[in-house]
């Protein structure tokens, strides 16, 4: 490594495509991620958008049956594999771990390239499904077989790409778990890390050992597809049951990986517009590894109509139950950080309160999955579609773009239109209940999901729904609008090191950073990452 | 909701409503004391700050009350749902098969039918089988829902308790025209539905090969006007020349009664070209010599 | 302005760290483990299904075989482990030579597995082949997972193999040192779970019956 | 200007044991002990059957325990690796539990 001046920030360093595609700097790796993941999300957002054009009213109206059901099918892989799981970890935890441990990089700043190149190239896979064969798959994002090893369309291709991006996952974990028992700087022990940083502790063990089960899975569809032996075949002994316990051994603790960094997220902002410290610092820490714990073996909630054995059904509805507490003991911590604030309603803050609500409202209808009676009567229908916008939208969605407006102006040394983001998410926030409430209700007159075209005493909540899903798509083109221009906008005031008045470590340095990050020696406040009691001053130069 | 028309109705809506009422209690109060908050602790009215680092009382009061309450909701899932796996001895028994695209039912006296009929408060039981890939059996009405697995040895009852006409719907993605299976079930009075057991099939000047087609759910993938939907056609094929692929080795076949009698029995064999092997399954144990001739009969007529 | 010449961070991402390094490779090897995990699961069901086809089937493979690969890649670990004992105590000739026993006992267990899989083949009992297809409820099964585990563990042992050669490589280049043997070590911990991963399969395939 | 000077030294570079040539002859010994073990009971002890297929499994944990713990250094390296390695175990071991259940009671 050269020497590089100490207030060069991480932009001007270096120049050209090359210097971005090939760089190993946390920081730029994080904004790879950043724009490549924006891209998908507004590919898979579009074609949300053309689904609810579909079912605006019964009967075909402009798609085929078979594109419909490519289209959510590629929705759900785009959304869960391309956006919601890097999301967070790979933008924000790329961007601000090393910076908030007190360091200049992760562990093995190589290897968090490959993970980047390993991400892109599996998103090419997937999409590329679009232009050959047969069109993308049309399985839902859930590839159960035997459906998956009998359909046409391009599953061993979708597959794949799920496999491959799943390494990238795997390696980013592997990343961000050495670097925070190697490299916290002195002084800062486990008890005195930012709950961000305990937060993606905890979700990288679930990317670590949860991902390599469906790696595995999904190379068995490869193996059977390209064999037709029938692995998950009755007629040769085997069980499509079986494929379905794999499957969802990953993907239960997977919404965990989704959540997880989201909750991170909500302990870093609050305490930064309310002043004060956290709220039971130790029991937000340490429910997050509860969380990540007890969330293996609840995976057999999405099966209770599959034909499971009595005693599994119960035991799988107790554990459900029982990692609702860890989350519900987070909740309560939060709006108890809210008492005695000196309470400062910016953007970042309104997100976090919209993440809060929404999900209360998604983790509770949680609760009416998790009960045997009720998710016998409600698994498969369009209340969990709306249970898992809500806590995936609403929830980490919302938190993703709650922390980018948080931590723009450290990324960028700029600052957007605060009245234009408030308007914006208002209507977001109004456009997003309309849209999935009506969902939830559809679901409980008995609307089963997946479906292309629905019988007429559905169609007032659909409707409602469709309406929510424009009002939406004007708060977020609002929203991204702002912050674009934001960016370009010149000759504006610079933002100093600490617009918020946060004290974790990353408000001590320039923004944008410089290439090391720190300009000069970071101080610890003396009680943990929120003393706000002994806030250090930060001195601007 | 819809309202419920069996016996199990009751236990699930009462959890449902138990766990809704105590989630819509946390979800407004907490609601409320946030935006209290937000309100009474603002910038301006409150400018400094009181750091409180944590309460252990509260902390294990707010872990200890959610974990009864949701013990709570467990125990009445449980309960609701306990009664739907006690099958009752008497039961009348039904097979109940799933395929691309439909719904068939086979009564104990052989009567074949594509809806069900059920007797009022009477017990009833389902076993559940798939010929092809996974569905799920939905009646909302019974608020009963149970996956169709192929191979599998599923099985699911009921004792409707109101007369009427309810909606089965098929709730676990199967492919194209998922959400075309759909099917009903009539409650009747015990009378009137032994008398519809009773009866013997009505009989109708319809091509015996149309009825085996219409009850076996060929029409669902192959049309009879020409148009292509899963599998080709039935126009026009007898007596024309397929291009079919063989072990991976295209050749043309004429359509002839041992042609589509391999079709109906081993649809592997001979995969017509630009279609997909695996889609149809095999007819061998289901369809009849007898039924395959009324079939090919048939198709001869499509010209 | 006002800086601090001179000034380093404590810790940094880009120094050399053989602590982590350890580290990353042990929580890649509990991705692998889980990797085989899966498989072992699928294994376990189905055999709880399909009792008699899996012990019927367990007969057609070679304890032979088996126990004397079982006994190489023992051996094989053992000289990985002695290796790093050399290098620590300087004796860089050592090391290679050891290594190079260790990738000597790949390629025989390579060349034993290829003596079982081509008989196996012969027989046609390869997923797609005639037999396999015409084999009964179960057995089908059991040689699917005979081929997809052992091929699996098989394509570890060709990687485990090339990271040692780069070892070997290294070390003769002078670049693997008694102070500096990260990677003698993370080879080792690689190799050695390819070892472990073996000492389930054996009893799992071949000695059941 | 102020520039940064990047160390290329070792960052907390722990001491290291030396493991001496004969344990691991001895372990490699004891290990082809077991494997003489599982093989005679599965051979010779057909009649055992079920059991035998536990013992072999017993066996085989024991084996690779003794991997771990002396070829993979585990017993010189931070006790942080052993408790690790044990939570995978168990979490490994909890998926065939809850699994087996499952199809158990089918
Ligand atoms: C971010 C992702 C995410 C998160 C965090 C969750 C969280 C939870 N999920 Fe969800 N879920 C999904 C994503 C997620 N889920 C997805 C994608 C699916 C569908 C997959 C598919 O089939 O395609 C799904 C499906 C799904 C099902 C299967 C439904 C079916 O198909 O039949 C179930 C059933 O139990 C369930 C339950 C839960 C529960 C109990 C929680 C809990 O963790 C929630 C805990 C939160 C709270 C409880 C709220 C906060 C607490 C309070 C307000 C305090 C008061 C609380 C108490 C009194 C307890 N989920
Ligand atoms: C994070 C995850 C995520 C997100 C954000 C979304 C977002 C949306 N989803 Fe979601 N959805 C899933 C994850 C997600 N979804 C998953 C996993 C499934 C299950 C798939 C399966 O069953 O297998 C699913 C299924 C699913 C269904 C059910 C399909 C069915 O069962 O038949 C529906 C139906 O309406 C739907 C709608 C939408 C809509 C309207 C949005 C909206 O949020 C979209 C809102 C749109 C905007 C906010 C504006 C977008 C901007 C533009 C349109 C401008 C474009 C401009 C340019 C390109 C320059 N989704
Ligand atoms: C799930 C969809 C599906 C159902 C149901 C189905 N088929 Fe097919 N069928 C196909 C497909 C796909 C092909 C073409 C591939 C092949 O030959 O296997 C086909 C091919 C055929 C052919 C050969 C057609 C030709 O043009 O050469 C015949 C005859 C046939 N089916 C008859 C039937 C009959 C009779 C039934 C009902 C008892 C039936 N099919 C039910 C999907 C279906
Ligand atoms: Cu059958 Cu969906
Ligand atoms: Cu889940």
């Amino acid at each position: 490594m050269t020497s590089t001046a100490l207030n060069v920030n991480f932009f001007q360093a270096k120049k050209g495509l090359f210097s971005w595609i090939f760089s190993v700097d946390h920081k730029r790796i994080g904004l790879l991620y950043l724009y490549s993941l924006l891209t998908f999300f507004l590919v898979g957002v579009t074609l949300g958008v053309l689904m609810r054009l579909e079912l605006l009213n019964p009967g075909k109206d402009f798609l085929e049956a078979k594109t419909y059901n490519q289209i959510f099918t590629l929705h759900g892989v785009i959304m869960i594999f391309l956006f919601i799981i890097p999301s967070i970890p790979a933008v924000f935890g790329n961007f601000f771990l090393p910076i908030m441990l007190g360091t200049d990089d992760v562990s093995f700043p190589r290897l968090n390239l490959l993970s980047w190149w390993i991400y892109i190239i599996g998103a090419i896979m997937a999409l590329s499904t679009l232009i050959w064969g047969d069109g993308p798959a049309d399985t839902g994002w859930t590839f159960y077989a035997p459906y998956s090893v009998k359909t046409g369309t391009n599953v061993t291709m979708s597959v794949l790409a799920a496999f491959v991006l799943g390494f990238s996952s795997i390696l980013t974990g592997l990343n961000f778990i050495v670097t925070i028992h190697r490299l916290r700087t002195p002084g800062m022990t486990f008890m005195k890390m930012p709950l961000f940083a305990w937060a993606l502790y905890a979700t990288s063990w679930i990317q670590l050992l949860a991902t390599p089960i469906i790696g595995i899975t999904l190379l068995m569809i490869v193996a059977e597809r390209f064999f037709g032996i029938g692995l998950f075949d009755p007629s040769i002994g085997g069980d499509p049951i079986l494929y379905q316990h794999l499957f969802w051994i990953y993907s239960h603790p997977a919404v965990y990986i989704m959540a997880l960094p989201a909750f991170g997220i909500v302990s870093e902002i609050l305490p930064t517009f309310t002043q004060r410290t956290i709220f039971g610092y130790k029991a937000i820490a340490f429910s997050s590894l509860a969380i990540a714990f007890v969330g293996y073996f609840v995976w057999g909630h999405h099966m209770f109509t599959a034909g499971m054995s009595g005693p599994a059904r119960i035991i799988f509805s107790v554990m459900t139950f029982l990692v609702a507490i860890p989350t519900a003991i987070k909740v309560f911590n939060w709006v108890a950080t809210l008492y005695k604030g000196s309470i400062d309603l910016q953007p970042p803050l309104l997100y976090m309160l919209g993440f809060i609500f929404q999900f209360m409202v998604g983790g509770l209808s949680g609760l009416v999955l998790g009960a045997l009676a009720t998710d016998i009567y409600l698994h498969d229908t369009y209340f969990v579609v709306g249970h898992f916008h809500y806590v995936m939208f609403g929830g980490t969605g919302f938190a993703f773009f709650g922390a980018l407006h948080y931590w723009y102006p450290k990324i960028w040394g700029k600052m957007y239109n605060i009245k234009i983001a408030n308007i914006a998410f208002a209507i977001f926030f109004v456009g997003f209940n309309m849209l999935y409430f009506p969902m939830m209700i559809a679901g409980l007159m008995g609307m089963p999901r997946r479906y292309y075209d629905y019988l007429p005493e559905f169609h007032l909540p659909n409707m409602i729904s469709t309406f929510g899903s424009w009002v939406l798509v004007t708060g977020l083109l609002l929203m991204l609008g702002n912050l674009i221009a934001g960016l370009r906008k010149k000759n504006q005031p610079k933002v100093g090191r600490d617009p918020w008045g946060g004290i974790t470590l990353e408000w001590q340095t320039l923004s944008p950073p410089p290439v090391q990050n720190f300009d000069r020696m970071p101080v610890l406040p003396k009680d943990g990452p929120y003393d706000y009691e002994h806030k250090p001053v930060i001195k601007e130069d | 909701m819809r309202i419920g028309a069996s016996t199990f109705a009751e236990g699930v809506d009462l959890s449902l409503y138990i766990i809704a009422g105590i989630s819509i209690f946390f979800l407004v109060g907490i609601t409320a004391v946030m935006i209290y908050f937000v309100i009474r602790y603002n910038k301006k009215r409150n400018p400094k700050a009181t750091n409180i680092e944590g309460n252990n009382t509260l902390e294990v009061i707010w872990t200890v009350i959610p974990t009864i309450l949701v013990l709570v909701m467990f125990y009445y899932g449980w309960m609701g749902y306990k009664p739907m796996r006690t099958v009752p001895g008497n039961a009348i028994e039904i097979n109940a098969y799933g395929q691309m695209w439909k719904f068939s039912f086979e009564y104990p006296n052989g009567k074949l039918t594509d809806s069900l009929v059920v007797p009022l408060n009477r017990p009833v039981k389902l076993y559940l089988n798939s010929r092809d890939v996974l569905h799920s059996f939905y009646i909302p009405a019974f608020r009963l829902k149970e996956d169709m697995v192929p191979g599998g040895k599923n099985y699911l009852w009921f004792e409707a308790n109101l007369k009427g006409k309810y909606d089965i719907l098929c709730a676990e993605y199967c492919g194209q025209l998922h959400s075309y299976m759909l099917s009903s079930v009539t409650v009747l009075p015990v009378e009137e539905y032994e008398a519809w057991f009773e009866k013997a099939p009505t009989i109708t000047d319809e091509h015996p090969g149309l009825t085996v087609m219409k009850q076996n759910a060929c029409l669902t993938c192959h049309s009879q006007d020409g148009s292509k939907i899963i599998g080709p056609s039935f126009k026009g094929i007898y007596g024309h020349e397929v291009t079919v692929v063989t072990d991976g080795i295209e050749r043309q076949v004429m359509v002839d009664d041992e042609y589509i009698t391999r079709s109906i029995k081993q649809p592997g064999s001979d995969v017509v070209q630009g279609y997909m092997n695996g889609l149809m399954v095999s007819y061998e144990n289901v369809l009849t010599d007898q039924q395959i001739k009324d079939v090919i009969e048939y198709i001869k007529t499509l010209k | 302005m006002e800086h601090s010449s001179g000034f380093s961070l404590p810790n940094s991402g880009h120094n050399r760290d053989a602590e982590a390094s350890k580290m990353g490779m042990w929580l890649f090897l509990f991705t692998e483990l889980l990797l085989f995990g899966g498989l072992f699961v699928v294994y376990m069901v189905y055999r709880l299904l399909n009792h008699e086809a899996f012990l019927l089937s367990s007969f057609e493979l070679n304890v032979t075989m088996g126990t004397f690969n079982t006994v190489v890649l023992l051996v094989s670990s053992m000289t990985v482990a002695m290796s790093i004992t050399a290098i620590q105590k300087g004796n860089a000739a050592l090391s290679i030579r050891l290594l190079f026993v260790t990738l000597g006992a790949a390629v025989v267990f390579m060349v034993v597995k290829y003596f079982e899989w081509s008989a196996k083949i012969h027989h046609g009992l390869f997923p797609g082949q005639l037999v396999f297809d015409n084999l009964p409820k179960g057995e089908g099964l059991f040689f699917f997972l005979y081929f997809f585990m052992t091929g699996l563990h098989a394509l570890h042992i060709i990687i485990g193999a090339v990271l040692i050669a780069v070892v070997i490589y290294r070390t003769r280049k002078g670049l693997i040192t008694a102070e500096k043997y990260t990677l003698t070590e993370n080879a080792g911990l690689y190799w050695h779970l390819v070892d472990l991963i073996w000492i389930y399969l054996f009893p799992l395939f071949y000695l059941i019956h | 200007m102020n520039t940064i000077k990047q160390n290329h030294n070792d960052q907390g570079h722990e001491e290291h044991p030396i493991v001496s040539y004969r344990e691991h002859l001895s372990t490699l010994v004891a290990l082809l002990l077991l494997t003489v073990m599982t093989v005679a009971i599965s051979v010779f002890g057909s009649n055992l059957r079920t059991l035998s297929v536990a013992t072999a499994l017993l066996i085989a944990s024991v084996k690779a325990l003794v991997v771990a713990y002396y070829f993979m250094h585990l017993k010189y390296d931070k006790k942080l690796y052993t408790w690790l390695l044990l939570i995978v175990g168990v979490l490994f071991v909890s998926f065939l539990i809850l699994t087996s259940i499952e199809f158990l009671n089918r």
